[in-house]
């Protein structure tokens, strides 16, 4: 039988009642990626986005600091940002015109002397904002203003972050707005299927690995699965040789000495050498690192690096929306920014030769288990679970538990799951009587 | 400039034929009419304060193809393969509901906009419906029209199809 | 800091809970608007309406009573009426073909004898009658038919509906069929930006000012705020001039000695000499008089004035239904009705210039405050709150609390929120614990 | 007053709760309807269907067994069958490519050395099955594999069944492929009125009689109604003549003789002579036999028999989704069939003189019944109440009680709603305190 | 074969009449085009595994009329028996929207394909949309068309209006 | 009467360049077609017993528009007063389908109807659908077709969109 940490509830899943309890206790208590810090170039700059369901505004404000405010009049709450993104150096509520500055402090109410009390004071009437903190230019913020920092809540993981992000001279950026897709799943499902799960490649994604997109390889690569506390969790499918030397296959090869030169050499090990890296820092932001064989343009050098971030924001038990953003370096050719913007766009995009047959999957775990009968059943999430964690790999000390397999096992999920049961205090086993959704 | 009914019936007439195969779900027979320097390019729709700001982004795509990569589509569709097409196979009943075809005659090439109501029907769901403008380049040798470039310009800023391996 | 009583909850404004109190405690127990006399002038005249969720059905009965009459059978359930309007002399239902007359007695039943024991009684089977009463024209219903009469429901508030709608000789008429659109917000959001709130005129409504649409004025007005008990309240903006001269602008001028001898000297001066009169009957019959002075047709005369009534049906926790009656003195001259009628359509109408931009505020509000982490927060209604109640204005009594600004602050929703509060048993500063909805 | 089992509270009918519990008690308990055998013909034919919200696969196992099972993996719940129909010889998960046999036995797993643990057990991993039994050729499931046999849940009403489909000596085939539809109603609703509500023919149904379609007789008619334990009923309407000559006409009159042999005498008398005979077996199959006058076709013979099944869904408490199918003599003459089934799709289909009537019909008492005050009041079921049952029938003796009358009442209905009241642990004239749906 | 203009535009021509008949809820007017063989056949769609199997039944409808099923409606909307017409009357407020018209001139006739869009607006309810092509057999005396045979193919599998007693 | 392929080409094309000034949001080219004395009417819907019985208002309406009332939403949206077109501003995508065009010549004018689907896009919001058909009134000088009068039918009773501030 398999052990009850191996496995979770279907009902756990999709319950209503672990909806409202994650928004509380995940989404509202962690920390949540707010978008790339290129998307708000400029003092003003400013973006709409999402944290959970609440609809907020990430902006540099005039005084240079990155805000994260809700984008609802402390008035009586009237949307106040209403497109996409823009410039702006306030924020004009339309209903009474009360006027906010970027750092979300009360300027301007209209009507001050005649209309409200001598005792109405601005200062009690800012906009509500999170607490913002970056790394390696991605931008979290939390509600959570009295918790841990996020360095605290990344831990160890920060590690793998800038090994990934770290490695370019001068930074990334985000080409394109972000694209955006609802899938008919729940984020858990969405999440674990794009960061986590890998053994799927052959079967799911068997159709683009027969057309040579992604893949090919003359020596039976080795995973190394890195799970660490928290809920984060990142593997790296590698062609492991003995010469030691430092590739970063798909990137200009005039690339590779600085990259390994800006890490650390365990680092650098670790992101070297990779068919492909992916990972997930909890609850909902996902990452990919990996080159493409082909894609579909001729004119393309045989091998092109990508890299993306994709968030899966929580709307319904069985809904979710995908964000994606293509990240590539600041100073890559513009040409090769195309290149890479468009493999992704081709494989894992909503229209790719990969994430249309990952949406097919996900809602249709959904849609099946949505009933009272289904429901009542576990997922399993046993390979791997005989998997030693590893002292060390080739030398190098890596953080977290580290297993190593011919591909990446069930065992991110496990650690996923075991820190969502731990936010929602819940023991293994234990499975949701509440309503279906 | 405007043009003579002639040309645009026969615009009216390829855009039909097209939406047949689409919906047939033969990209092998719709690849006929499409120019070897195809582009097809669905831009990220973006909503900027004021009506007049663009409201499709410049450099952000919700798709990019050409010619050679739909192939590898076709190819993902043709018989050694389909059963694996798992967003495509069992497939999804599209219909491409194609009005207003304003066509504008170039030195070399017609440029056409038109509207697509696309219809999206997969098994026992409700349908969903997406919204379009295109705005194709179609080159005219007197005999046959080819599609040079083809840009469609989504009126939703998410999609909610099922997915979007779909040419609008 | 705001007081409990100037502020309330966001979760209490949205959540389901609330919802469904709101249907039990002041829907199913208040007096609901239904139409207006002129709608069913003959009898056996009907139209189809909501009380709140329930289909009703209002008749001029063939024994001349108004009636309200659930619109489902009292066999098996089905829909009597499945029509906006007509003229009958019973209602048969379509199922099992029992019939009713138009007082909602059940008259026949095919197979009576045959299919049905002795002892069933057709006196058993009646419709469900909602208790009818009227004011002005206007018809009012309730379910709760042991409470107060319609008279002691509005109270004080009496005397404004009379001032407003007595004024006439002959009475008034509803011009064509209601206009009906749906709101993406909360009931109360939308009947307190329309029936109550004034400080949005010159910043969400600054476009129609400043085309020349309404308000023009060479002297700056004065705001006569009203709160009576109930939750009722009213605000008339006028020119207050020493010359106590009673001008009814917007109205052909052979109107106006009439106007006046038909009220009572406080309440002619209430209604005259206005810009706009607006204001609120508990829970959701809002009404607006006032004159355009252009709405796009050069042949009209520049003021006309309109009146109108504007109901607001709770759907969903975030949704609500408007209905839109224009009322126009039965005597008035056809040309001019249309004057009327056109003027409202194209401001305060769902195509108008200052209703869309409402609609698109209001929706805000709900898209903004559904989620958890905006919803622990709150609205704030302190505007006016430093205002003193008037004993008299100008030499008049007028009920209820009674206040003089340069412009109608947030009194009206204090006193209907006070309301709400009370009959739904909550105290000041409480807020829902319920889901979010 | 009507008795408390003559009654049944709307909110009953409606309510969310009730609809949650009907889940759990009725559908994941008894025994539903899943297909007719002749839709499966050989090894490996299968079809996708539902157990009310659960997803299954019915299919003809290789090994020659008719298999119900659940449509979802074991590993993580992918969907295993995402088209209608087909022929297999196994079902293949997409997700990770774990493969069962037609008997549901996991028997593939990739990988399943290198990643999976050596106490992974294929044997605990098969998909889950209902517990499967047929009687005259309809499948039926139940997840509830330790209760009664399909027989003890049916008990005396096989006898009705029998007699329906026992008549042919080569059995039934289903003609095409099921017909549905969705309703804006309760499956109670949608059940009632078409299995066992016969009051509503001369009304509801007014137009196809007087178009001559259905129902011409000289003679009055006499319905035989029997209401059997466990909710089930069924009415034959007659003609009892004193020849007692066995007539099935819209059957060719080369079957007569051969009907009448395959039945007892009393399941003889039954279906003969009949203008329709219809019934349900609880909770929501319904079927129907009958023979049309008339359905457009000059060139069909006046009078063609035709049978049919119909199950409705519940998917919410407002809304069912209908199955019908059509069943015809394996031997009938290829041109009969098409005589028979169309003449039921022109009738009883969703494009019919019948249904369309009785979908707006019980939409109509779905669209009025889901409020807060019109949910406070009852349904009526007392046609019949004063009928005593009869111990035999023209000499016959038939199980359950039996009721003669010149219609069916609503006897039916209320052995359906005592049972429904009895598996949900209801008393008569409990009502619902719950939320409205 | 691809045919003129001119018998394209009289086929569009017809078309329009037809749906304005039909969403007039003048069914004696549109049987009026209606040969006396006419034969009108919705399939039931069925999803099968393989985007090129046939994706609506061959055996299964949701509809079968001819020219005399029919009249049966048409007498059904007589103002004699009009009040019983529960599911007509009140009417639906229905529309045809009718695209990618497309005509192929065989011997002896005309094989048109048309996409229905299909609007349904039951009193105060929210708008239902049904999506289908048409496959219609005209004849054409060369001066008037008749309507011989029409499938109508839908693409949703499951009927989700309020009921399904129109043409589409 | 029904008229020659000519002119229903020409009002095809007159109705597609005004979808896209509509959909462009550009009203001030837009009113360039409107006759002076243009009236635009959307008659409140009113289900009404009896399927031959009218079925929208002829006293009551949910918009009434002039050349000069509809002015006022442009200077609305011009430079100075756009920034507090806050129903307009960020826009609304809108795409006006228009389908089933029928043309009868009277004397000095010509009728037409057609059918258009609005689709409607709000931001992050789920598109919405109006279906309606419209009655016009076109004069046409031989050069130029000018719209005199549109009247608008709404196949639903109540409006869903978030505001009506449209042009069907
Ligand atoms: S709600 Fe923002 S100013 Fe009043
Ligand atoms: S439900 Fe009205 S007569 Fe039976
Ligand atoms: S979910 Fe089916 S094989 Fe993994
Ligand atoms: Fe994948
Ligand atoms: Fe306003
Ligand atoms: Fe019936």
């Amino acid at each position: 039988m398999p052990q009850t940490s191996d496995v979770i509830s279907r009902s756990d899943i999709f319950a209503k009642e672990r909806h409202t309890a994650e928004l509380e206790h995940i989404f509202d208590q962690g920390w949540l990626f707010i978008g790339h810090e290129s998307e708000i170039p400029e003092p003003g700059s400013y973006v709409a986005r999402m944290m959970a369901l609440d609809p907020v505004i990430l902006v540099r404000s005039l005084s240079g600091e990155l805000r994260v405010l809700l984008n609802s009049c402390a008035h009586r709450g009237t949307q106040l940002c209403r497109s996409d993104l823009g410039t702006t150096s306030h924020f004009r509520c339309m209903y009474h015109g009360w006027t906010y500055d970027t750092d979300g402090r009360l300027r301007g109410v209209p009507g001050l002397r005649q209309w409200y009390p001598e005792s109405f004071d601005r200062a009690e009437h800012r906009l509500r904002s999170a607490r913002v903190e970056t790394i390696e230019g991605l931008v979290f913020a939390t509600w959570n203003t009295g918790g841990p920092s996020l360095a605290d809540y990344l831990g160890e993981f920060s590690f793998y972050i800038h090994a990934l992000l770290g490695r370019t001279t001068h930074g990334w950026e985000a080409v394109g707005e972000p694209l955006r897709w609802q899938s008919g799943t729940n984020w858990k499902i969405s999440v674990e299927n794009f960061g986590m799960d890998s053994l799927h490649l052959g079967t799911l994604h068997e159709s683009p690995g027969r057309l040579g997109i992604f893949g090919a390889t003359d020596q039976p690569p080795t995973a190394i699965t890195c799970v660490c506390p928290g809920g984060h969790g990142i593997e790296a499918t590698k062609i492991i040789n003995g010469s030691g030397a430092l590739a970063f296959p798909g990137y200009p090869e005039e690339y590779w000495p600085e990259f390994a030169a800006n890490l650390d050499e365990a680092q650098a090990w670790f992101v070297a050498n990779n068919l492909v890296c992916k990972g997930n820092v909890f609850p909902n932001l996902s990452f990919i690192d990996l080159f493409h064989d082909y894609t579909g343009d001729p004119t393309t050098p045989p091998e092109v690096a990508a890299t993306m971030l994709r968030l899966v924001q929580p709307i319904a038990p069985h809904k979710s929306e995908v964000w994606m953003w293509i990240l590539v370096p600041v100073d890559a050719d513009p040409q090769w920014k195309r290149w890479s913007q468009e493999s992704l766009i081709r494989t894992l995009g909503v229209s790719g030769t990969f994430e249309p047959d990952d949406l097919e999957n996900t809602a249709s775990i959904s849609v099946v288990n949505a009933a009272s009968f289904a429901r009542d059943w576990d997922m399993q999430f046993v390979a791997g679970a005989h998997l030693e964690a590893m002292k060390e790999v080739e030398g190098h000390h890596l953080p977290g538990e580290v297993f190593a397999c011919s591909a990446n096992t069930e065992s991110i999920q496990r650690g996923f799951y075991a820190e969502w049961r731990r936010r929602l205090g819940l023991e293994p086993g234990t499975r949701s009587s509440g309503e279906p959704s | 400039m405007n043009v003579a009914a002639g040309i645009k019936d026969r615009v009216v007439t390829a855009y039909n034929l097209e939406a047949d195969r689409l919906d047939a779900h033969d990209l092998a027979a719709w690849l006929a009419w499409v120019h070897d320097e195809f582009r097809y390019e669905v831009p990220i729709p973006v909503t900027r304060d004021d009506p007049r700001a663009p409201q499709h982004s410049s450099t952000g795509f919700l798709a990019v193809e050409t010619k050679d990569s739909v192939a590898l589509w076709v190819s993902r569709l043709s018989p050694a393969l389909v059963d694996a097409a798992y967003a495509e196979n069992p497939p999804v009943r599209t219909r491409h509901f194609v009005t207003n075809v304003q066509v504008a005659k170039e030195q070399d090439h017609l440029n056409v906009t038109s509207n697509v109501l696309l219809t999206w029907g997969k098994w026992n769901e409700e349908m969903r419906f997406l919204s379009a403008q295109r705005q194709d380049v179609l080159l005219d040798d007197g005999r046959e029209l080819t599609l040079l470039r083809r840009r469609a310009l989504l009126d939703t800023n998410v999609i909610r199809l099922s997915h979007f391996r779909v040419i609008i």
